[in-house]
């Protein structure tokens, strides 16, 4: 750590692509996820794109029943496993934690780049399976459909998700060790940043629920072999044994998705605010809470599966308690403007639209999980709309908010500001106009996986894909302008947004050790004027 | 050095023949007619084995309580699928008038699997 | 609750009513919360944004009174809609004594019912208004769910299992059936009518299954006078393939090919035995050309197409 | 912190903790095997006993035997080389990898010989004597998967065990290293503990 003064940035480091694919840098490792992660988020959209025009009319003539079905699936699997669990976490946790911790990198930097391996091998052999011909048995795999009936190609799938749980594994196994051991001197667990308890939280969620998905995933792999096994209703098995186990991962899995954009709003509300993040033990405790309390209202997703009518009572009811911890830092986010000197730059347009959208998409939540009403639009498109409320309007605009808030940091350039809020609101506007009218078709009983329907429900659908298209278009921007800055933005300072946090006392972008001189630990990462000392 | 080397072997000797004790009373068990008692005493004896081997062969009386803590919650966390699991399995209706539905036949092999 | 909320579909029982209502109530309240954020960011966005002159003595950093009374009065109104929804679903889960009992067999991609009268549909379901209804269901193959929107119920139909769905239509009418568990290729179109009737259309409709079991009663008594039993039968030594569950099978040919038992394969082996030999046995079964008129060859028709449900008597089940 | 040389505190906190979450996630991994061996079990109680008549007994008691007496002489493997008895930690390991040598020989015999019998799931499976063919198959089913997970975890052992055994002198960090495969070892100990008797000791009072 001697002559760091006057080694170049990370990005210095190197510039073969030997440099990058064999690199230990947890801030490398990051890029090379951003940029897998965008690949994939593409392929997703892709699917999705023609998902959204088929359904402008009524009847399926754009895509047969068999493309659409494997549009759905290959668009589930590929956004929920290989872009929005990994986007936040192994991006920006990647590359941010070190950082926010004053370490060197993260505890195991060798796992950390195997763990991107795994990542990408998962990914192709997920893509193997969809350009051989795809699979067509929704995200969710339910047996004994996908065992036994299904014809495309299920056991490649598997596999591929499999690969990528490894990684996802390790990568919570890496970031928990390091909360763990590389905090700097004398930082105490409440001097960390509400974005490292979140990615904490979230990696407690990734080493115990994962193992589960995997384990499963191997049952119904053997099964489909065999002919045989524990789920095969045939010979005495149990298909909502396999259901349990989906969502006992599943369900904590979307506490994985949002729980770092959680973080992520937790630092940009308080920068553009200026002030300390309201209640922070409060929100520290509520990332725990719903990290541990997640764990247990997965048969929400059975109220009508045929579990035992008492299950359904005691999960309704606990799926109602893991709503409060969220609920509280609805509140505390809004409470964190009171008294700042607020600016509406583009993160925190991001991190504000998340707010709104997380908001209505949790409020639908608690819909979901009151019995009556789940009974009524389980599987049918307000489930859809629900739940891409808080993925797509809650945590990608999150996602979007990190890059623009970190990007300064990571590339030491600026972006166009005027162009980040337009596409800001943009997405805000083309997602609301997507996924809204959905809520009214699935109460009006359009159900999910459709890809022909009644033709009274064409003017929702068709306002749905009109959204879409906006969408795509807000999408598209900052994946322009972001890219254009990289090579031609303003060089930008440790600092721009006069934030608080270690990871902005070093120079931007970052040199390849972090920190010249190991920064102290137990300083305040919210100190801003109006809110540190006063 | 050895001395105290060989103190620690001799507390580990101990662990290892109480294990093959316990391994035997559990052999020997299952082979009493004991009805439900012969799963309750397998699983009571494998927690027993478990703990010991958690216990001394993996140091977990030792210092460190978040290697502990690492355990307890899993173990714990692999309860509560078993348990709410069980509020499901256990609290499903007997399925009734089998009977009078109509019988059921499924389609034999209808893939080869990919 | 009436139908001038036009905005919900229409809702044909007193239980889509108590829903609608507790749907109505969470959507108000969302709504309302949702105002009170947006309209508190916004306040807060112009009143305290960069540079204005708004005092800002005395930023409060947490307020942990403030905060526990917020968590426990959020706790409290997340229990009682809990309650509510809970009281509204145990309602539904109740059986009634005298409940109509239907049998429903779901397959890819139709819905078979079978009424307790011994009538049979496809793809549609008959139902009396304002008497209780219990459906039992049971899947050959992947998991269905059926899903009755006017009603606001649904339930998934298992293979292996019988799952139950309760409930009492009220308004006559005509309404969709849909599956709305993905169950493969053509999941979407797995759909079909619910036809809510008075009771005493009901149950003239019901009687209509007379006819048809005089029918198929009429084609046993052929299969027996004609000694189709004596080659097809179950204790039968000459080597003929069984017709239990034949209707609606593909059947594999002598010369390699397969064919779906419909109606006209049926006739068509009555007739012409020759023609389509099923693979695996001789070509020995006579034509009964010219022995059997219209009329009895649709009786035979309508036995062959479910031999075990042919009740062998003039006792009905209850 | 121990006395023991070379070892700087930290590092061996931050190894065991790695090691820890990685066991945690290992138990996550075979724990839904036993909720599915629960399931089984309770669905058709006596169908199932009477089909884990038909493992052997003996084969699993002395594997039983073999495990316990490796993890006994991996513990001391480790107290050996955290006092620098380096001859005595190298006699330790090997015994250690002959026993686990053993084991996996004895469940391939026995894989060999439930092969024979047509004991494996799937359209050429035979159910024993005596048993109903669902309840049967769904038993082998899960015998097969959870025995074969978990030797395919004692085969990963038993190669960092080599790797060990081949270093414990010339690497300085043999001492740490030991300790992490160890703990390792001693999960697929443990994780046998309870196989043994839900797969081998069923059904046997009678
Ligand atoms: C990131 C993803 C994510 C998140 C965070 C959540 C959060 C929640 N979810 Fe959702 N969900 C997610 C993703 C999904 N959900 C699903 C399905 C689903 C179902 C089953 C639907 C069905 O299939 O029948 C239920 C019951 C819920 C309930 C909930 C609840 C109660 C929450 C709570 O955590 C929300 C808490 C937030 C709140 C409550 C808002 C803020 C609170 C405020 C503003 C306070 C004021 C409020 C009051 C005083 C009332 N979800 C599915 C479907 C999967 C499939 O079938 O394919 C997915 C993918
Ligand atoms: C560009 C924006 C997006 C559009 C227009 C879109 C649209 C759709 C559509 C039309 C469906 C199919 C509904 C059905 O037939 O059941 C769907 C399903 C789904 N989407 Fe998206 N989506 C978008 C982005 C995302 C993102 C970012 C995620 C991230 C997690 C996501 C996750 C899912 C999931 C999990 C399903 C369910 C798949 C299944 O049922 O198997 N979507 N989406
Ligand atoms: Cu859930």
């Amino acid at each position: 750590m001697s002559t760091l003064a006057t080694q170049g940035s990370y990005l210095q480091d190197g510039y073969t692509l030997k440099s990058w694919l064999l690199t230990h840098d947890h801030k490398r490792i990051a890029i090379l996820y951003a940029v897998s992660i965008t690949a994939f988020f593409m392929l997703g959209g892709a699917a999705a794109g023609i998902m959204r025009l088929e359904l402008v009319t009524p009847q399926g003539d754009l895509v047969g029943d068999d493309t659409y079905n494997k549009l759905f699936t290959a668009h589930g699997v590929i956004m929920v496993w290989l872009f929005l669990i990994p986007s936040i976490p192994s991006v920006l946790g990647n590359f941010l934690i070190p950082l926010m911790l004053g370490a060197r990198d993260l505890a195991f930097p060798r796992l950390n780049l195997l763990s991107w391996y795994l990542y990408v091998a998962g990914g192709l052999l997920t893509v193997a399976a969809l350009l051989l011909g795809g699979v067509d048995t929704g995200w969710t795999f339910y047996t004994p459909f996908s065992t036994m009936f299904s014809n495309t190609h299920v056991i490649l799938t598997l596999f591929g998700v499999f690969v990528t749980g490894f990684s996802s594994i390790l990568t919570g196994l890496n970031f928990i060790v390091t909360v763990h051991t590389l905090r700097a001197p004398g930082m105490g667990w409440f001097d960390m940043p509400l974005f490292v308890w979140a990615n904490y939280a979230t990696s407690i969620i990734l080493v115990l629920a994962t193992p589960v998905l995997a384990i499963t995933l191997v049952l119904l792999a053997a099964e489909r072999l065999f002919g045989v096994g524990i789920f095969d209703p045939a010979l005495g098995g149990d298909p909502l044994l396999f259901q349990h186990l989906f969502w006992f991962y599943s369900h904590p899995a979307v506490y994985i998705m949002v729980l770092p954009a959680m973080g992520v709003v937790s630092e940009i509300i308080p920068c553009f605010a200026q002030r300390r993040i309201f209640g922070y033990r409060m929100m520290a405790y509520a990332i725990l809470a719903i990290a541990v309390l997640g764990f247990l209202v997965w048969g929400h997703h059975m109220f009508v599966s045929g579990q035992s009518m008492y299950a359904n009572m005691v999960f309704s009811m606990l799926s109602f308690l893991v709503a409060v911890p969220s609920a509280i830092k609805v509140f505390n986010w809004l409470s964190t403007l009171y008294k700042g000197s607020i600016r509406l730059a583009a993160p925190m347009l991001y991190a504000l639209g998340f707010v709104g959208l997380f908001a209505l998409g949790g409020l639908t939540g608690l819909f979901l999980a009151s019995l009556t009403i789940d009974v009524h639009v389980t599987d049918t498109y307000f489930v859809v709309a629900h739940f891409h409320y808080i993925m797509v309007g809650g945590a990608v605009m999150a996602y979007l908010g990190a890059l623009h808030f970190w990007w300064p940091k990571i590339t030491g350039r600026l972006y166009p500001e005027g162009w980040a809020r337009a596409a800001a609101i943009l997405v805000f506007f083309g997602f609301n106009l997507t996924f809204f009218p959905q809520f009214l078709l699935g109460y009006d009983g359009m159900p999910r996986r459709y890809h022909s329907y009644p033709p009274e429900f064409q003017v929702m659908h068709v306002l749905s894909s009109a959204g879409a298209t906006i969408l795509a278009v807000g999408y598209l921007l900052p994946l322009c302008y972001l890219g254009w800055s990289w090579f031609r933005g303003q060089p930008a300072s440790p600092d721009p947004w006069h934030a608080r946090g270690l990871e902005w006392q070093t120079s931007s972008p970052p040199p390849t050790h972090n920190f010249a001189v190991q920064p102290p630990g137990g300083r305040d990462p919210y100190a801003y004027p109006d809110g540190g000392e006063s | 050095m050895n001395a105290s080397l060989h103190a620690e072997l001799r507390v580990l000797a101990r662990i290892w023949i109480a294990l093959l004790a316990l391994a035997a009373s559990t052999i020997g068990l299952a082979l009493l007619p004991l009805g439900k008692g012969n799963a309750a005493a397998a699983l009571v004896i494998a927690l027993a084995k478990a703990g010991l081997v958690l216990a001394w062969f993996m140091e977990l009386r030792e210092r460190y309580p978040v290697l502990r803590a690492t355990c307890v919650l899993s173990a714990a966390m692999l309860f509560i699928l078993a348990a709410l699991s069980a509020v499901d399995y256990l609290g499903r209706a007997p399925a009734t008038l089998h009977d009078t539905v109509p019988a059921v036949d499924r389609p034999s092999a209808p893939f080869t699997p990919r | 609750m009436n139908d001038s909320l036009s905005i919900l579909s229409p809702a044909a029982s007193a239980f889509a009513h108590r829903t609608d209502t507790l749907f109505l109530t969470l959507a108000g309240l969302a709504l309302f919360i949702l105002l009170v954020l947006a309209a508190t960011a916004v306040f807060f966005c112009i009143k305290y944004r960069a540079g204005s002159r708004a005092s800002r003595a005395g930023v409060p950093l947490d307020a942990p009174r403030l905060e526990w009374t917020w968590t426990i009065a959020i706790l409290l109104a997340f229990l009682a809609l809990f309650a509510w929804s809970a009281h509204d679903y145990s309602g539904m889960t109740k059986a009634s004594a005298d409940a109509e009992p239907i049998y429903v067999v779901a397959r890819q991609w139709v819905w078979t019912v079978q009424h307790a009268g011994g009538r049979r549909e496809i793809d549609e379901l008959h139902v009396p208004a304002g008497r209780p209804v219990r459906l039992l269901m049971t899947s050959q193959d992947a998991v269905h769910s059926l899903y009755l929107p006017a009603l606001r119920v649904k339930q998934d139909v298992l293979p292996g299992r019988y799952t139950t769905l309760n409930f009492r239509a009220d308004v006559p009418g005509r309404y969709p059936l849909l599956c709305a568990e993905y169950c493969g290729t053509e999941h979407a179109s797995m759909a079909g009518g619910l036809i809510v009737m008075p009771p005493e259309d009901y149950a003239r409709w019901q009687a209509g299954a007379a006819i048809e079991d005089g029918l198929r009663r009429q084609g046993l008594a052929l299969f027996r006078e004609h000694g189709c039993v004596g080659c097809h039968g179950r204790g039968s030594t000459v080597r003929a393939p069984s017709l239990d569950g034949l209707f609606g099978r593909r059947v594999a040919l002598q010369d390699g090919s397969a064919v779906v038992a419909d109606e006209n394969y049926l006739r068509d082996s009555i007739l012409v035995p020759a023609k389509q030999v099923a693979a695996g046995y001789a070509p020995v079964m006579p034509s009964y050309a010219g022995q059997l008129s219209e009329q009895e060859l649709t009786a035979l028709a309508e036995y062959l197409r479910n031999p075990g449900a042919t009740p062998p008597s003039e006792s009905q089940h209850p | 912190m121990n006395a023991a040389a070379g070892i700087d505190a930290d590092r061996r906190y931050r190894a065991r903790l790695g090691m820890w979450v990685f066991l945690a996630t290992e138990l996550l991994f075979v724990g839904p095997l036993f909720v599915g061996y629960a399931h089984a079990r309770l669905s058709a109680p006596d169908a199932f006993v009477q089909a884990a008549r038909h493992s052997s007994l003996w084969l699993g008691s002395i594997n039983t035997l073999l495990l316990l007496t490796s993890s006994f002489t991996m513990a001391a493997a480790v107290a050996a080389r955290r006092h620098g008895a380096l001859s005595a930690t190298r006699r330790l390991l090997t015994l250690t990898i002959a026993l686990g040598l053993a084991f996996l020989a004895i469940k391939g015999f026995e894989y060999a010989h439930d092969l024979s019998e047509g004991l494996l799931p799937g359209p050429d499976f035979r159910a024993p004597t005596g048993t109903e063919p669902g309840a049967a198959q769904r038993y082998f089913f899960l015998y097969f998967l959870c025995t074969g997970v978990h030797a395919v975890h004692l085969a990963i052992g038993l190669v960092l065990l080599a790797v060990l055994r081949s270093r414990i002198a010339s690497d300085a960090d043999a001492p740490l290293r030991g300790e992490i495969t160890a703990l390792y070892w001693h999960f697929i100990d443990v994780v046998w503990i309870f196989l043994f008797p839900a797969f081998y000791l069923v059904g046997r009072a009678s």
